[in-house]
């Protein structure tokens, strides 16, 4: 919250000596983390028996290339303000970024038990009361601007912190979004990185049904953004160009990545269907899919990720 | 959803709203319907499914979706634009106010889930819509009770000419058993009870669950009265005022905040009219929410049968303030 | 306003009977209503001392080209349902707009002696109380959305009504503009042209100054509109991209004119003052200065316009 | 701007704001300035000048600035955003709401030209900002009533820990002659003049409009006290009961709507706190304005002396309603 990151601000002798650095995971361990954000998606939205569940699978490399490669946190001081931010824009997909947060140890997966429950604070769209969000985005298209203002104070502080946004596609509908995207390539963020998760899927199933995005890499270029597109489920391609968005200067960056909701689910993979049932048995037949893929570590879940020493 | 937002001996009913709208359009070739990528849960899918020609989904965009449906009604369309109650609020006030309200456009604006009867948490909880609605000339803002209600109100909004917001439960909504308070006509109030101790006005989902509270206290000797104040702007103020001098202890019950609703329309009415009375709001008491069922925030929030009663009983011990400060007559 | 469109829509008995027809005007006519447009704005904020007379003098061969050759309008009869509309969406620039209309016969140029005194219609930053002006935009990034509606309604009724709106540079900063956009594309609203007045200006000056808009050519090809870059100057150009645009099939044009604040006066042109001082001897300098480069039929600005006939 | 938006003997003085803006980012380093393309407008061109290294324009997007202020906001800044009122109200509500309120982010919302001080017409006047920034929680609400307290407010926002909304007229703005009433601290309302009579509660620019009706009233024998309510939210209830009690007569005044308001406050903490009193809002009667000069739309929509005086006076010709209805003590 908010508060949080104000007094660390103001007392900058609290401020944490715990190196901060990127787990750097190589695509592999990525891959298996991926693994297993999609099976506790599966096992929280299960309990509930719906939820925005073909967006998160189909988010998960995503997320696992983020916050088990590229980002520089610390789990155990979520409030560090050198932390780079990771702000998820589509706040209705929370269950993917709470099961990343459990698996990166932000806290314990057992706490999704209260998913979705009465007085959890987990809610089905996600608020900055769980441990690791970085701000409240359940009204779409908000998150971008945030986002800004976190890259222009590090900015102003001189700080390595990185802003990282994840966008869903229909935010692109959103007039902030294009606000947002103008300002940042006139203030040349190249602190910050996009996402655009490109499922093709809004709240009435296709995109293209709704109102049709047209071309979206093309809109970002015209509006000055390094633009890359990329296949979201090529854990290699993700990190790839997570890594050239780093390196780019004078431009924020957005990496355009097609997803496809329920991936790699046999029986969910393609469906458009925004807030899905689930019942107890597709779970389980999803589970026992993931594991008949998964290679033989398959409950690499449990191990804490060991950050990668480099000078601080 | 929890049937404890409303009174528990409340039979309900289903998509009472999009049976309707699609009733008026199939009458009216001017009617369109605006979406804003919130079609199945504003009930809209009858009408995209039956009506594609007149059904324009502008995605994701209310404040755009507000300014193409102020167009359509200037070139002589009668746009009713559906989305969540908040975003219809928070998200395009201005066009609503520059583009709607300022030129009387001849637009509806129904906003659903009002105030916590969703569980999509703070950025899905409209607690302030009507303080927002109220606020702006030329706008007549509405809340019906019941089904029952939102049939009627779907017609008496075609037939109002100039904006209106709505505000509406989606999906299961309550049908009122007696058959007071089931008309609607925009800046009427109904008395849906007799009663001569205290009055309840009420609106939305809140009017059955007065009724409750007054059956309740009933029993203990008082007699309240209960009034749907289904329409707050323009607001049926000679009936507010006779009432309240005639029991002289008032409750005002909304799922909203306290602030800028109900309560303050009938504190403004009945402070300007000098009417001497005890006064008590029961709403949202000027907190934001979590997600969550509708009963478990109903309770968390006060919005209850219970609170209800608490209020009026403790008006009721209070001195008695009967008398009006000047006589007012029904007008 | 709304009320009298919605009393003809209600009633189509009353429709007027009078043809509506583009007046066609060439080249040389359109320029010679271009200079009586800007005297018109020259003398009229030469009575208040100040005003947005930069853009307004910037703009005034785009109104021409629209008022006098390219809109199907009748100045008797404001409110004719089957009429093209066209919006300045940026309703600061008001003064050009009671110029042109002035000038096209909407009410007697003698009323504009009353603007921006207390009382008048004829407001500084304008409204829809005056005749012939479709709607109150003072909020900007508001009108696109509007003429949306209407080009809407035109094929919902079937109607060969166009809709033209004019948009202010600084107006693509706000995200409601991309909205529209988007929308417009998606519709695939090829009943609609915008014309971009792209004169690099907003309040506080050059736009570069504020937050560059960067590519905008660019933008709109990517949000799928049929685009065409001009002299916003060039009054041939105005008119063949206007044709150009009615003739387009399948999407929305936007026709972006690039114009040079206060041109052509010389030291008026390309000053950066979003709201200018005019004294009185600028006026009659200013006034001079286009009469001397007018051609001899300078008194043009009296006669009444009439439509050359076409099948309706 | 017309002196006769205030006081004919009030003097007066020049950008008080943007002055002490500076004077403060001075003094702490976290201030940020946020724009949206009107520094001038906002008097912040001088931190522009001055600070350029901490001034942020975003453009004519406003609903971005304010994101990007609650994003600054979270990394330890504090942004004061300014834009005018009716944009950083009706246009930007959602984000303020989300994105600034619920959070207690720290970000200072400046909105300058309130109400009918502008001739910018109807989309450049905001006459019901105070309502819906009222509406929502965690906001504090202020409008200082002279360059002195404006000064002062700028310091009380940064010391102030969560988001504030003030509202102020820029360039030429009166400085009150009485010292009372010149300090300013968010939370309290100051009482600048005494009187048994009546009370007009005022805030902003009606402040020395309410002190001339006084006086004018005190020529005739009304003995009227005037409390400068700077800070709408969290309104000093306890003040504002006391005197209403004392004098049973209570007036309003403010340059905004009557709905939501200054008027709405009062009305709803009399009515709760069953204090028995006369009240009447002065403010502008629900209706949209045009633009014109400020002296001639505070005529028209009757935000003068005299439509305060007259108010006082119908109140007082009624019954006398002197008597509280409970006795209430400073808190
Ligand atoms: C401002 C706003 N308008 C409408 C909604 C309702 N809504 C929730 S999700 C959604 C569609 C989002 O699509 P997208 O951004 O592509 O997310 P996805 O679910 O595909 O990941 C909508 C319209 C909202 N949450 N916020
Ligand atoms: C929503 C909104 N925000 C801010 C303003 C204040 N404002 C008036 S004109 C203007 C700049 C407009 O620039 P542009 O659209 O390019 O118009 P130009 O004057 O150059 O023709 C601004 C920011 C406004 N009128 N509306
Ligand atoms: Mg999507
Ligand atoms: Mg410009």
């Amino acid at each position: 919250m908010s508060g949080a990151d104000l007094t660390m601000a103001a007392s900058p002798a609290a401020a944490p000596a715990r190196t901060l650095e990127r787990l750097d995971a190589g695509v592999e361990e990525v891959r298996r983390r991926a693994d297993a954000i999609r099976r506790q998606v599966l096992r929280t939205v299960a309990r509930v028996g719906e939820g925005y569940l073909l967006q998160a699978l189909g988010a998960a490399d995503i997320f696992a290339a983020l916050y088990f490669s590229e980002l520089r946190l610390d789990p155990a001081n979520p409030h560090d303000p050198r932390r780079d931010r990771c702000l998820l824009c589509t706040a209705h997909n929370s269950v993917v970024l709470y099961a990343t947060l459990a698996e990166r140890g932000y806290f314990p997966a057992q706490e999704l038990e209260s998913y979705g429950q009465d007085g959890s604070p987990y809610e089905i769209i996600g608020s900055e009361q769980v441990r690791g969000v970085e701000g409240t985005f359940g009204s779409l298209g908000q998150g971008l601007s945030v986002a800004i203002g976190f890259a222009l104070s590090a900015r102003l502080r001189e700080t390595r912190s990185r802003t990282y946004a994840i966008l869903g596609d229909g935010e692109m509908q959103e007039g902030q979004t294009w606000e947002a995207a103008m300002a940042a390539a006139a203030y040349r963020l190249d602190n910050l990185c996009l996402v655009v998760d490109l499922n093709g899927m809004q709240v009435e199933g296709a995109i293209d049904s709704v109102l049709p995005l047209g071309e979206v890499a093309a809109k970002w270029r015209a509006f000055g953004w390094a633009v890359q597109e990329i296949d979201g489920h090529d854990v290699g391609e993700l990190l790839r160009a997570l890594a050239i968005a780093r390196d780019t200067a004078g431009r924020p960056s957005a990496i355009v990545a097609t997803t496809i909701p329920g991936h790699p689910i046999s029986f969910l993979r393609g469906r458009f269907e925004h807030y899905a049932k689930l019942s107890p048995q597709q779970a389980q037949d999803a589970l026992a899919e993931l594991d008949a893929s998964a290679s033989s570590n398959a409950s690499f879940a449990s191990t804490t990720p060991s950050p990668r020493k480099e000078p601080a | 959803m929890s049937p404890t937002v409303w009174a528990t001996n409340t039979p309900t009913a289903l998509k009472a709203y999009g049976g309707a709208l699609v009733e008026l359009a199939r009458e009216r070739p001017e009617i369109v319907c605006i979406g804003a990528d919130l079609t199945g849960p504003t009930e809209t899918d009858l009408f995209r499914d039956t009506i594609p020609e007149r059904f324009f989904n502008i995605g994701m965009a209310e404040a755009n979706a507000i300014g193409v449906a102020a167009g359509m009604a200037r070139a002589g369309e009668i746009p009713f634009v559906n989305t969540f109650s908040v975003f219809a609020s928070r998200r395009a006030f201005d066009q609503i106010a520059m583009q709607v309200a300022y030129p009387q456009a001849n637009v509806k604006i129904a906003g659903f889930m009002p105030g916590l009867t969703t569980p999509g948490g703070v950025t899905h909880q409209a607690i302030e819509d009507l303080a927002l609605m109220r606020a702006l000339p030329n706008m007549a803002v509405v809340e019906p009770a019941d089904a029952n209600q939102i049939h009627a109100a779907v017609h008496a909004l075609a037939d109002h000419r100039g904006p209106v917001y709505m505000r509406l439960k989606r999906g299961e909504v309550p049908v009122m058993s007696s058959a007071a308070g089931q008309a609607f006509e925009i800046g009427r109030a109904y008395l849906v009870r007799e009663g001569s101790d205290a009055v309840i006005f009420a609106c939305g989902l809140m009017v059955t669950l007065a009724i409750d509270a007054a059956e309740e206290l009933a029993r203990e000797g008082r007699d309240v009265a209960v009034v749907n104040v289904s329409t707050l702007k323009p607001l049926e103020r000679e009936l507010i005022i006779e009432i309240a001098a005639q029991t002289g202890h008032v409750v005002t019950a909304e799922n909203h905040s306290i602030i800028g609703g109900l309560g303050s329309a009938v504190a403004e009415t009945l402070s300007e009219a000098g009417i001497r009375c005890r006064y008590a709001r029961v709403g949202i008491a000027d907190t934001f929410a979590e997600g969550a069922s509708a009963a478990y925030l109903f309770q968390k929030y006060g919005l209850t049968t219970q609170a209800i009663v608490d209020a009026c009983r403790r008006l009721g011990d209070g001195a008695p303030a009967r008398a009006a400060h000047r006589p007012v007559t029904r007008a």
